[in-house]
Order: structure tokens, then C-alpha cells, then sequence
């Protein structure tokens, strides 16, 4: 590591733009190869500058918040927190954090924290207050289109606590938190939830369905209902299944995948079984 | 109706580009574009109107790993038009609006495959500090690309009618219609696959099922699903941990024991 | 009537002063003094009626830290002897009761404020081994203080009728009644939020959560939320000991093995 | 520790003894201050006095019964069956066992129990006695009141069999016990189970609702309906939960307490909110 | 008749001997003996109608620990062929078959007990390694044995029809039908205590209760509880190794640190 | 042990033949005392032929198979594999492997698999197969005969693969598994699921109810109700808790419970209570 600025203390102006140019871009350049990586990096750029003044620093560090990233985005401010801290922890211990803990620590967090923050922000914060607008101008009154726009305040409060919590946590605990295991429990403990409300989102929301019916004592009967009696859930539980296996075995060829299930989804529809 | 169809591609663009995290499903929700669409075309309640109903639609709808099972922004714009410019009631305009839901997932999915490009650029840059390049591969190209991808669609469909379109549509057979509808219900699946593999850790990949089937068996909300599992993953994070620390406590006062004892021997 | 008053005074006065844990509830629950307001009163079956139909309003209840919702002794005691007297039917019995129940709330309030004194109090005969001090601070004190709180309330209530505080409630305005109820349904959460801070324990405090959420969800009983939660607990805590014994051991022998290594090295 | 009595065995006459005395008084002093602790006192002394012939030894055991204590009285009988038998431990061991750890372990269990008796004997077993004897005399007649006794033997049974088998654990075990970790964990389990019936006992008990109505397609929807549908007990939970942070905070200051129930419950009815 | 009960009295005796797993309860099921008896008496399809009619009772039943809640081989066999020889209707059958299928747990009963016998034998064969010894207490002695104890009252009964058995019945009170009535239905739970004790241990006990619990209060499918029961099952055992082995990693790690710290001291 | 067979290798018709054996003969000689103790023995005698060609080894071998053994015959041939590839350990070994330990582990995993497979085999799969078949044959039709057999290979795959699995797992990783303490986890795991499955299919399969009426309010009560108020499955879980308690302290007294179940059923039936 190159040679460091004596004073690097991060304000609260630079996590506040950190956590602006988040908020305004990670969806603009997400992409199925790196998902939110660009715009990850552009978010942490002022502070990166800040922190490494040596330009062959700075250039690893930005390499560094170029890999591969996906979350919410909302209650996903927190890790923007924790890797801003780790950054300046990194500085202040003259190299002592290695890039890799900062990379396998956003990494471990995001899968965990899209599965809570999908579920929070876009599953319960979102549909109340646009069902609310929506309620609003069924009538043709032009009030709905006004309420939409609570969502941002209400979301924006939250994330930038987060993201301020997990500047703070990430500053005053790191260090203590990596050796202790706490850290382990928490990217744990984040997983749990994760995979659990996961669990719950995918179970409405996905959707298959056997077509068909038949005829039983008189009454007609769906063939669904043959399987929901076996296990309500089943297709779409072994689509999902069945798409988690392929991408762990030949990766992120989201391509093929759309493809397969559109290639799929026509067959089976053609000869009657969906 | 071209000062509606230029809305509608500019509209559809900016949309699209999705500046704004929390911002970027109002600008695509149906009900938001009512209003400047009702502007334009003079009548305002009307647009709210087709806006609200075409908006329940898609009210529900997550887009995990940003894969969206159905483009509301372009159903939204082509619905809300083309149905006040006929004077449609809601349900039909609800008929016009649905098929082009489904047809826009496949922009979305053009978009994020060509997005992956200035992902690549934004490596280079990276290696020679060229901040204006990261940002332009963050922010300008990704608008530019959306530009050339999106307004044409719109613009065309809403200026020559959804006429065209729909008979084309018509022509195709219900398997076929049945099926895309098919693969819509499923391609959120493909998102929590992501999101999946993205947590990855085998020791607690179970609790997915849990979540599913919890939901499945006794239709429970999401929220109450929130209600179980938050406890759950706060107690299993607080009580391993604890036990763990007991354990060492104690393994570390047996060793301190033994060497106690040992003192006293030598 | 001035015997059922005496009596009312007295009795609220014994019941009030709670000896016997078993049967403390018992002293206070209407259908149990409806038995001797009946016979003093000369009319047992009608007696028996009242206090059944106004114990029906208390026989859910539950006091968690001693802080009881509603002050049953006092509802019962004026409902019953009042309501016979007036040759009331239930219905109108329970109307009479129900704002004496809110009411004794706050002398019981009062009741343990008070007994705190005598707390301190055993504390210095604790330091001079007074046996006798602490026997009178636990039992005669507590007593003389009910006498002096709660025999005057309800004499005079019972004595004069309940008109006069009837009519001195019937000017309270009506959103006052209804904050007095609705802090009644308050009430038992301060019982529960002490036990809870009782616990304290961080690492299993969401189960709380759980059992609330469990019940709230499913509409279970609490029998059934017994019948899972007290195998969930015994489970959590003989794997855990289960687990913390199997690595202790394996440590203990892998450092006995490592010792015997050295043994062979030295 | 002054000199020890030589034959100190507690007779099951000096248990019962015990139990009788908490049985009779220990709702009597109950104060906001220190709740059942003059009782326990009181219950312990007879005991105490066998034990500790030395008045100095003496005064500071009933000084350690005097300290906070709150529990169940039925099931808690089980806290003082143990109290007993670590204070004949302390004085058969020549004071191994310390003073504070007999403290720490009445304590400890006194709010797992007090959650555990709470559901047994007043959530379960009273309205079960009760029910029936109001049923016996709902048309007059005075089978309801015998009826209404049942509910003595009922607990004494039980209690008295856990306050034996309190003292009984307590005396083989304890030493064994506290070395082999297993009082922490049945500490947590008790703990468990009790946090896990309260919040059960709770759900059914504690009661606030939004007040008022709005009308919506011609039907009139309360807005407490809204609530449910959201999180159902939400002000309940959030009614215990604040209290429940004011004791973490300000310590036990019930009339504060009390008196703030008061007044919110007073403002929120008179703006129509509940 | 004659044929009839010789098959009857045959094919019980085959039946019970229980040869191949997943075809054992095929021999017994009522409709598979139907396609034979009614080939005999020349009336298949009757015979398919009644085999069905008398499945129905059995198709849920489970064996666990071997203790059969009733025997339906012989309620099969019987039913169908005295049902087919009175040209009953399902009903009827039923009423027949029943009460065999109840009076033959018993013969298993004692096949089981007798089996004991062979087992003994078997030990003594290990001893001098004779391995044709072996295998005849495996497969020859049984079926011996259940032709002398299986053979006679299938065959005795068809042959001269369950009329004398039903008038002894009949003679039975009404207390003594429904107590053996109820005593299958407390049978399984026999198998069920057998597994229990086989599987022990302690620490994991409870996970029965939550079982049995989880389908009493709420209703739902074995199949259910095996969505709930797996992921649970899994977790436990990956989170406590992986819980375990961070301890065991840890206190590694710790004496290697001090074993350094030695090694600068000395 | 005696000298030992150089080459040894179990191959997969040994397997398939041990498959065979257990398949067709493994109800046959269920006994009381000792269960599918023969068969299992009859099943692995063509291996352990192989595997010790001196007699005094293969005696005791064929002893170790003889021990008290009951699973479910399908998902049961799991344990079978385990037991081949550990017996094959212990040749390749010198016997390293102690017999004990093998009976250990067939021992521990037989109650396990028991539960599971009970579930699976007799409680899912054949009532399917044989409800289907019932259908079919409602009016009279044959086809329900033939279908029955469905069951047949329905369940041999199952079977036949796990019996693969039981032998794989055993050899490649029987030795590690059992160090890095595996054994124990899979054990554990196997437990907690038949457990939980046999509490799950107990709830459904054992039958035992109140008899008798009362009148309430005007309308008919069965006693059974209130039982079931308190805690649905009352009965059956007592009974079931009832012969448990006696198998644990009085051993494999089938005679003794069955009579006694009965001679119980019968009072309680005469004086009206069942
Ligand atoms: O699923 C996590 C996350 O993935 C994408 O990046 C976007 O769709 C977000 O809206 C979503 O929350
Ligand atoms: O809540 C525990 C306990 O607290 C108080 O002391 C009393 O109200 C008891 O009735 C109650 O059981
Ligand atoms: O319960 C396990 C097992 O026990 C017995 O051996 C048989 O009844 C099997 O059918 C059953 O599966």
C-alpha cells in the first residue's frame, strides 16, 4: 500500500453523497453479468478518492467494488455503511484489513440482505402505499398519482439509517466484531432471514399450475388439485429448484435459462400439461 | 396523438433507465403517467381512471434480482393512450395493456445483457482512475442504450394504434399466448434462484423451505412469515453463540486448571 | 342494609389482604361472596345468580406481577349486594359492578406502594434478627393497612348505594369512561413487561415474540402453545448440552493426545 | 462464616413448614418495590434459624431473602424447595457455596417460572375450576361455591410436590449440577419456555384497539381491521413493549407507569384514536 | 365351496407368511384376493366390487413395528367369498369382513411369538456357521408354521359359512364388540411405542410431541409434517457441526497461540 | 480374527443379491423378541461368506446379525449397505473396525429409518397406489388388480438405491465419518426426523375417544368435545405414552401389553367410559 493521507476522517457529508449516488443509480447499470457492480462503485468513488490519495491504491480499490454485487437497495445501504467503514479501517490500520475481508464481507451480506430487503421494502412498504394511491384515484381523482411519491421519504428514512448504522457498527466494532465470530453470526444470521422470507415471497409469487381437468363422481375436478393435496407448491417450488440447480453448476447464463423456460413453458403449454 | 406517442418513448426510456431506487417503480406504475398522459390528451380523470385499474394489475409484483415478471411501464403507457384515445372502459383497456406487459419483460432482458458491456468498460477505467468514465458507464451509456432500445417500440405502437399489434397477436395460437403467460408466472423464480445462490451456504438453505412451505400450508402472509422468522434467526444467531462461548470458557478454564496443577507439580 | 355494608367493608378488607396464594382469588371472585350476601340478605338463590353472572366477567383473567386488570372483589361485593337490593336482573347487576372493577384497580395500586414501607422495614429487623419484626411487617401491617384502605370505600358505597357514584360517573364525559376501560385493557401488559424484564436474558428474548405471534396467528389456546413450546424448550436445551459435551470431549482428547505425543517426544 | 450447628438435617417437617408460610402470606406484602420478597423472607426463617445458630450468619440470610423477589406462588414453590437446600449445602460445606450464588439462582428462575406458573395455575387451571363453578350456579344455586375450593387441593398438590422436588435436585445434585453447566441450561430453558407463555398468555390478555370507521364500498370496515390485517396484536405488542423499555431504562417506577397508562389511554380516547 | 375355502384357507396361510416387502400387504390387500375368488366362483366383477368395498377400510392403515391395527387378509377372504356366495352388496360384505378383521390380529399375534422359537434356533446354527440351517429359520419353519395356524379357520369359516361365527358373535354383548373395537384402534400405538424406544435417546424426544402436536392442532398431512420435519431435521444437524467445529477451530487456534507463547518465553 | 481373504472386493451383484434376500424374506420370520434379526442375518450370510472364509470369523459375524433388528424393509436398505461396506472396512482393516461397532450403528439407525420409512413407504406411497387401484376397480373392473403391483417397483428403485447409497456413503467416507463426528450428526439427524414423522403419523393412526353425551344448553355434548378442548389427542398420546413407559422399564413384554391393552379396552368399555 502506498503511502497514506494523515487525515482521512470520513464525514457525514461523505456517507451522505455515498449513499445519494446509490440511491440514484444502482439500477441504471444492472446488468446480468455484474448486477449492481458499476453502480457500486460509483457510489463509493468520493470516499475511495478521499481515503487514497496514491493512485495505485486507489485503482485496486476501485477494482475492489467492481465485482460482482446484487441487494435491495434500500435496506442494502447498510452494507454501503459497513464497506465504507472497512475502507477507512483498512487506512487507519495502514493496510492491516485485507481487500479481500471487504469483498468477502459485502459478499457474504447481499444475498441475505436482498432477501429481507425484497421482502420489506418492495413486498410489504411498497404495495400498502401504492394500493393506497391506487384506492385513491379509482375514481379518476388525481390525488393517487401524489400519494405514490410517499414511497420515497418512507424508504430514504430507513435506508439512510442503515446505511449510517452500518458506518457506525462497521467503525466502532469491526475490528472486535471479525475476531469475536460475531461477524460469522450475523452473515448467519442475515442468511436465516434471507432464505426464510425467500421462502415466503417465492411461495405467492411465483406461479404453475397443472392445466387440465377431469371428471370425478359427477364433479369436475382440476388435476392441480391433485397436487395441491400431494404438496401445495410443488411446480413452482421445483421451478425454482430446478433454475437454482443449473446456475450452481454452470453459472450466471441468465440467457439460456429465459430462454429454457420460455422454450419449456411453450411445450408443455402446447401439448396440454400447463 | 404524436405529442402522446413522443411522450410515451421519452417517457418509456426515462422510465426504463430507472433513476432512483425508490423512484424507478413510479415513474413505471401505470397510475404515475396517468396524470401527464391525461394532460396531453385532456382528460385527466379519465387517464386516472384506466391509470388505477391497470396499476392493480401489477401492485403485487417483486422484481427479485431486478427480474421483473412483467413490464407495467410499457402496459401503463400503451394501455392508458391508446385506451382513452378509444374511449375503452377499464376492462378493456386492461386487455390492451396485458400483452404488452409480457412482450417488455424481453427489452428488460435485452437491456441488462447489454448493460454487462459498460460493466466491462468500467473495469478499464478502473485501472486508470478515469472517475468521468465509471460514471459515464454508470449513468450515460445505460440512458443512451435505453434510448435506442425503448423509444422506437412505444412511439410506434402508440402512434399507429395497438391495431397492428394486436392483430399480430391474434394471429398466434393460445398455446402460444398460454405459454408466454406460463413463463411469466415462473420467471420470478429465476430471480429467487439468484438470490439463492447468492447465499449459497449450505447449512442453512433449508430455512428456505421452511419460509415456503410456511406460507403454502397455513397462507400466511409475508409479514407473518417476518413475525416467525425474525425471532427464529435471532435466537439461533444468539443462542449458538452463546453456547459457543460457554463451551470455550470452559475449555479454557480446564486448561488453565491443568496448568495450575502443573505449577503445583513442579 | 348495614350488615351487608359491614360486611362489604370487612370482607373486602380480608380479600384485599390476600392470604392464602391458592385462594386469594378465590375471597375476591363474586360467586364465592355471593354465599354469605345471600344468606345475610335472606335471598341465596338470587344471590348465587349475580355473583355467577358477574364472576363470568372475571374468570379470564390473569394478574402476571400481581397487577390485576380489574378489581373483582369490589365489583362483586357492590354488584351483588346493591343489584339484590334493587332486585336487579344480571344484566343490570354487571353494569352496577363493572365500573367498581376499574375503580379498585387504583387501591390496589395503592395497596403496593404502600407495602413497600414495610419492605424497609423488615430490612433493619433483618439486621437485628427480629424474628417477630419481620413475621408483623410480612402479615399484620399489610393487614391494618387493607382496613384502613379498602373498609371505607366499600362500606360507604354499599351502605348509601351505589346512586350517588353512579351519578357522579354518569358526569364523566364519555370519552373519559371510555379511556378508563381502554386503560383497563392496558393494564395487564405492565404485569407482563415486568416478568419479561424479570428474564431479561437477551439471547432467548424473542421467543416471547414467537408464543405471542404463535397465538395471534393460529388462534391456538395457550394449552396448545404449552404443548409446542415445552418441547421446543427441553429440545433447545439438551442439544445444546448434548453439542457443548461432545466438543469438550473431543478437545479434551485431542489436547490427551497431543500430550501423549509430547510424552513420546520427551 | 461463625461456627456451624453439626447436625443441621432439614426435616421434610421444616419444608413443609416453608411452603405453608409462602403458601399463607406471599401476596400480602406484595409491594411495587420488592413484590414478594418480605414473604420469602418470612418463609425461609424457620429454616434460616436451624441453620445459622450464629446470629451474624443468620442476619445476613435473611438479609439475602429480603431482596427483590417475584414469582408464581403454586410452581414457584420449586425456587424456594432449592433456596432451601443450597442454604443447608452452604452450611454442610462450610460456606463453599456463596451467599451470592444462592441469590443469583433464585433470580435467575424467578421470571421463567413466574411465566410458567402464570399459564398452569391462573391461564389454565383457575378459569378451568372456576368455569365450572360459575356453570353450577348460573340459576342459583350454592354448588358453585363448594365448587370454587377445588382449586385448593388442586395446587397444593402440585405445588408441594415441586417444592420436594426442588429441594430434593437441589440437595444431590447442586454441586453436580453447577459444575456441569447444566443449571445454566435449565436457567435458559426455564427461560425459554416462560418468555415463549407469556408472549402466548399475552396474545389472549392484553387488549387495545383502534377505535372508529370508515366506510368502503358500502360496507363500513373498522380501521382496527386494517391493523390486523397488517400485524394483528400490533397495539397490544407495541403497548408491553414500550413499557417493557421503560423498566430497562428507568428501573421499576410503576406509579410513573401507571399513572402514563392513564393519561395516554385518557388523550388517545379523547382524540378518538382508541 | 369347497375350492373357495381351500384357496381361502391357502392363500391365508400364503399371505401371512408375508413373502416379499413391498408385496406382502399386496397379498393381503381384500382387492387383490377379489380377481381369484372371483375367477373360482365365476363372478369376477362381483368379486372386484366387494374386494374394493372391503380395501376401502384398509388403504390407510399402517403397520408400524409390524403390529397390524387389523387383519385384513382374512376380513378380505372371508368377506368376498361368503359376500359373493349370499350375493351381498358392499355394505353387507363389509359387515361380514369386519369382525374377522379384528379376531386375526390375534393370530398374528401368536405367529410372532411363535417365530421367537426359529430365532433361537438361528443362534445356535451361527455357532457351527450352517448356513442352510440359517435360511430354514428364515423362510421354511414360518411358513410351517403359519400353515398350521393360518389354514384352518380361513378354511373352516368359508366353508361353512361365517353364520356360525356370527351367531357366536352375536351372543357377544354389546360392550365386549365395542371394547375389542377399541382396542384396535389403541393397537397401533404398540408399533408406534416400539419405535420410540428403539430410537431413545433422550435429547431429541420431544421432536415426537412437536410431530404429534403439529398434525392434532393443525390439521395437515403426514406429507406436511415431512416439509416442516426435514428442513428442521437437516438444519439442526449441518448448524450444530458447523457451530461445533468453528469452537473446535477456535480453541485450536487459541493453543496454538499460547504453544507460541511458550515458545517465546522460552 | 483369523487370516484373511487377500482380495475381497464386494461387488455389485453381492450387493444386489443381499438386496434380494432382505427384500423377499424380511417379514417372514418377524418375531417379538427379536424382529427381522433372521433375515437380516440370511441377507448379509452370501457377504460375510466372502469376506471370512475362516469359520470362527464368519460365526461371529453371522452372531453380529443376529442381534435384535426392526426398520422399514424399503428406506431400511440403507442400513444394509452401511452394514456390507462396514464389514468390508473391517476385512480391509485387519479389524480395526470392532464388530461392536457395527451392531452400533445398524442399531442406532434402525428406529431413525423405522419412522421415516413408515411414513414414506406405507404412509404416502401405498396408500396412492392402492387408492388408485380401489378406484379402478369401484364398478367391478380388473385393472385395480394389476395396478396394486405398481407398488412393487415403485419401491424397489427407492430401495435398491439407498441400499447403493447405504454402501457408498460407507465405503468412501465410513472411516472420516465416523472421526469428524458425522456418524453422530447423521444419527442425530435421522432421530430428530423419525421422531418427528412417527409423533406426525401417530397423530393420525391411533384411535381412542370418550364415549357418552351430555346435554348442555339444550344441545347434545359429547365428553369427547371437552377432551378435545383441552388438548386434542389426548387419549391416543397417552396410550401411546402409557406402553412406551413400559417397554422402557419392563423391556419387550408384547404378550403382557397386548393383553393388558385389551383387558383395559374391555373395562373401560363395560363401565362406559371408551
Ligand atoms: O432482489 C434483490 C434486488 O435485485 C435487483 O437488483 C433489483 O431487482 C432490486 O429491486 C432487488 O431488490
Ligand atoms: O406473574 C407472577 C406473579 O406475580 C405476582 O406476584 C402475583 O400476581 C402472582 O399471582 C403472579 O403469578
Ligand atoms: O415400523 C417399522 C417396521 O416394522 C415392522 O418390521 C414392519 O411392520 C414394517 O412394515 C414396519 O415398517
Amino acid at each position: 500500500m502506498g503511502k497514506m493521507k494523515e487525515n482521512t476522517t470520513i464525514t457525514k457529508k461523505d456517507i451522505w453523497r455515498t449513499f445519494w449516488r446509490w440511491w440514484w443509480t444502482c439500477e441504471m447499470s444492472n446488468s446480468y453479468e455484474r448486477m449492481q457492480s458499476v453502480a457500486y462503485c460509483y457510489a463509493m468513488m468520493p470516499v475511495l478518492r478521499k481515503l487514497y490519495p496514491d493512485n495505485e491504491d486507489y485503482s485496486e480499490a476501485l477494482q475492489r467494488h467492481l465485482t460482482f454485487f446484487n441487494t435491495e437497495g434500500i435496506v442494502g445501504s447498510v452494507i454501503l455503511g459497513i464497506s465504507v467503514a472497512m475502507e477507512e479501517e483498512r487506512v487507519e490500520s495502514q493496510g492491516k484489513m485485507p481487500g479481500e475481508t471487504i469483498i468477502a464481507v459485502k459478499t457474504a451480506l447481499m444475498g441475505p440482505v436482498a432477501g429481507i430487503g425484497d421482502t420489506i421494502t418492495w413486498g410489504t412498504v411498497k404495495p400498502l402505499i401504492f394500493t393506497l394511491a391506487l384506492t385513491a384515484s379509482v375514481k379518476g381523482s388525481i390525488l393517487g398519482f401524489f400519494l405514490l411519491f410517499l414511497f420515497v421519504p418512507a424508504t430514504v428514512i430507513y435506508g439512510w439509517y442503515l446505511m449510517v448504522m452500518g458506518y457506525k457498527v462497521g467503525k466502532t466494532a469491526f475490528a472486535s466484531l471479525l475476531e469475536s465470530g460475531w461477524i460469522n453470526r450475523i452473515i448467519t444470521g442475515a442468511g436465516i432471514l434471507g432464505l426464510f422470507m425467500i421462502g415466503a415471497l417465492s411461495a405467492t409469487t411465483v406461479k404453475l399450475q397443472f392445466a387440465g381437468t377431469y371428471m370425478s363422481a359427477g364433479a369436475e375436478k382440476t388435476f392441480q388439485s391433485i397436487a395441491d393435496g400431494l404438496v401445495p407448491g410443488m411446480l413452482p417450488l421445483l421451478a425454482i429448484m430446478a433454475i437454482y440447480m443449473f446456475i450452481k453448476k454452470k453459472g450466471h447464463k441468465f440467457g439460456t435459462i429465459i430462454i429454457a423456460t420460455l422454450v419449456i413453458a411453450m411445450s408443455l403449454s402446447f401439448i396440454g400439461i400447463v | 396523438m404524436f405529442y402522446v406517442a413522443l411522450f410515451a418513448g421519452l417517457w418509456y426510456t426515462f422510465a426504463g433507465w430507472r433513476p432512483g431506487y425508490s423512484t424507478h417503480e413510479i415513474w413505471m406504475f401505470p397510475l404515475m403517467v396517468a396524470l401527464p398522459i391525461g394532460l396531453i390528451m385532456g382528460n385527466v380523470p379519465g387517464a386516472m381512471i384506466l391509470g388505477s385499474a391497470i396499476g392493480m394489475l401489477y401492485v403485487g409484483m417483486v422484481a427479485p434480482g431486478s427480474e421483473t415478471p412483467a413490464d407495467m411501464s410499457l402496459a401503463g403507457l400503451i394501455g392508458i393512450s391508446i385506451g382513452l384515445s378509444i374511449n375503452a372502459d377499464p376492462g378493456t383497456a386492461i386487455m390492451i395493456a396485458v400483452p404488452f406487459g409480457i412482450l417488455g419483460v424481453f427489452l428488460n432482458q435485452i437491456r441488462r445483457t447489454i448493460n454487462a458491456k459498460f460493466a466491462h468498460m468500467a473495469d478499464k477505467h478502473a485501472l486508470s482512475c478515469d472517475e468521468k468514465g465509471i460514471a459515464r458507464c454508470a449513468i450515460l451509456y445505460p440512458l443512451i442504450m435505453n434510448f435506442v432500445l425503448k423509444f422506437p417500440p412505444a412511439f410506434v405502437t402508440v402512434y399507429y394504434g395497438a391495431a397492428v399489434v394486436e392483430k399480430f397477436i391474434a394471429m398466434l395460437p393460445g398455446w402460444m399466448l398460454n405459454g408466454i403467460a406460463v413463463a411469466g408466472g415462473v420467471l420470478p423464480a429465476i430471480g429467487f434462484a439468484i438470490i439463492i445462490s447468492m447465499i449459497g451456504k449450505r447449512s442453512i438453505f433449508p430455512f428456505f423451505f421452511l419460509g415456503f412451505f410456511l406460507v403454502q400450508y397455513f397462507h400466511v402472509s409475508t409479514i407473518a412469515a417476518a413475525c416467525f422468522g425474525v425471532p427464529i434467526a435471532v435466537i439461533i444467531v444468539l443462542l449458538t453463540k452463546e453456547s459457543q462461548d460457554e463451551v470455550i470458557a470452559s475449555t479454557n478454564k480446564v486448561d488453565a486448571d491443568s496448568s495450575d496443577d502443573e505449577l503445583e507439580v513442579g
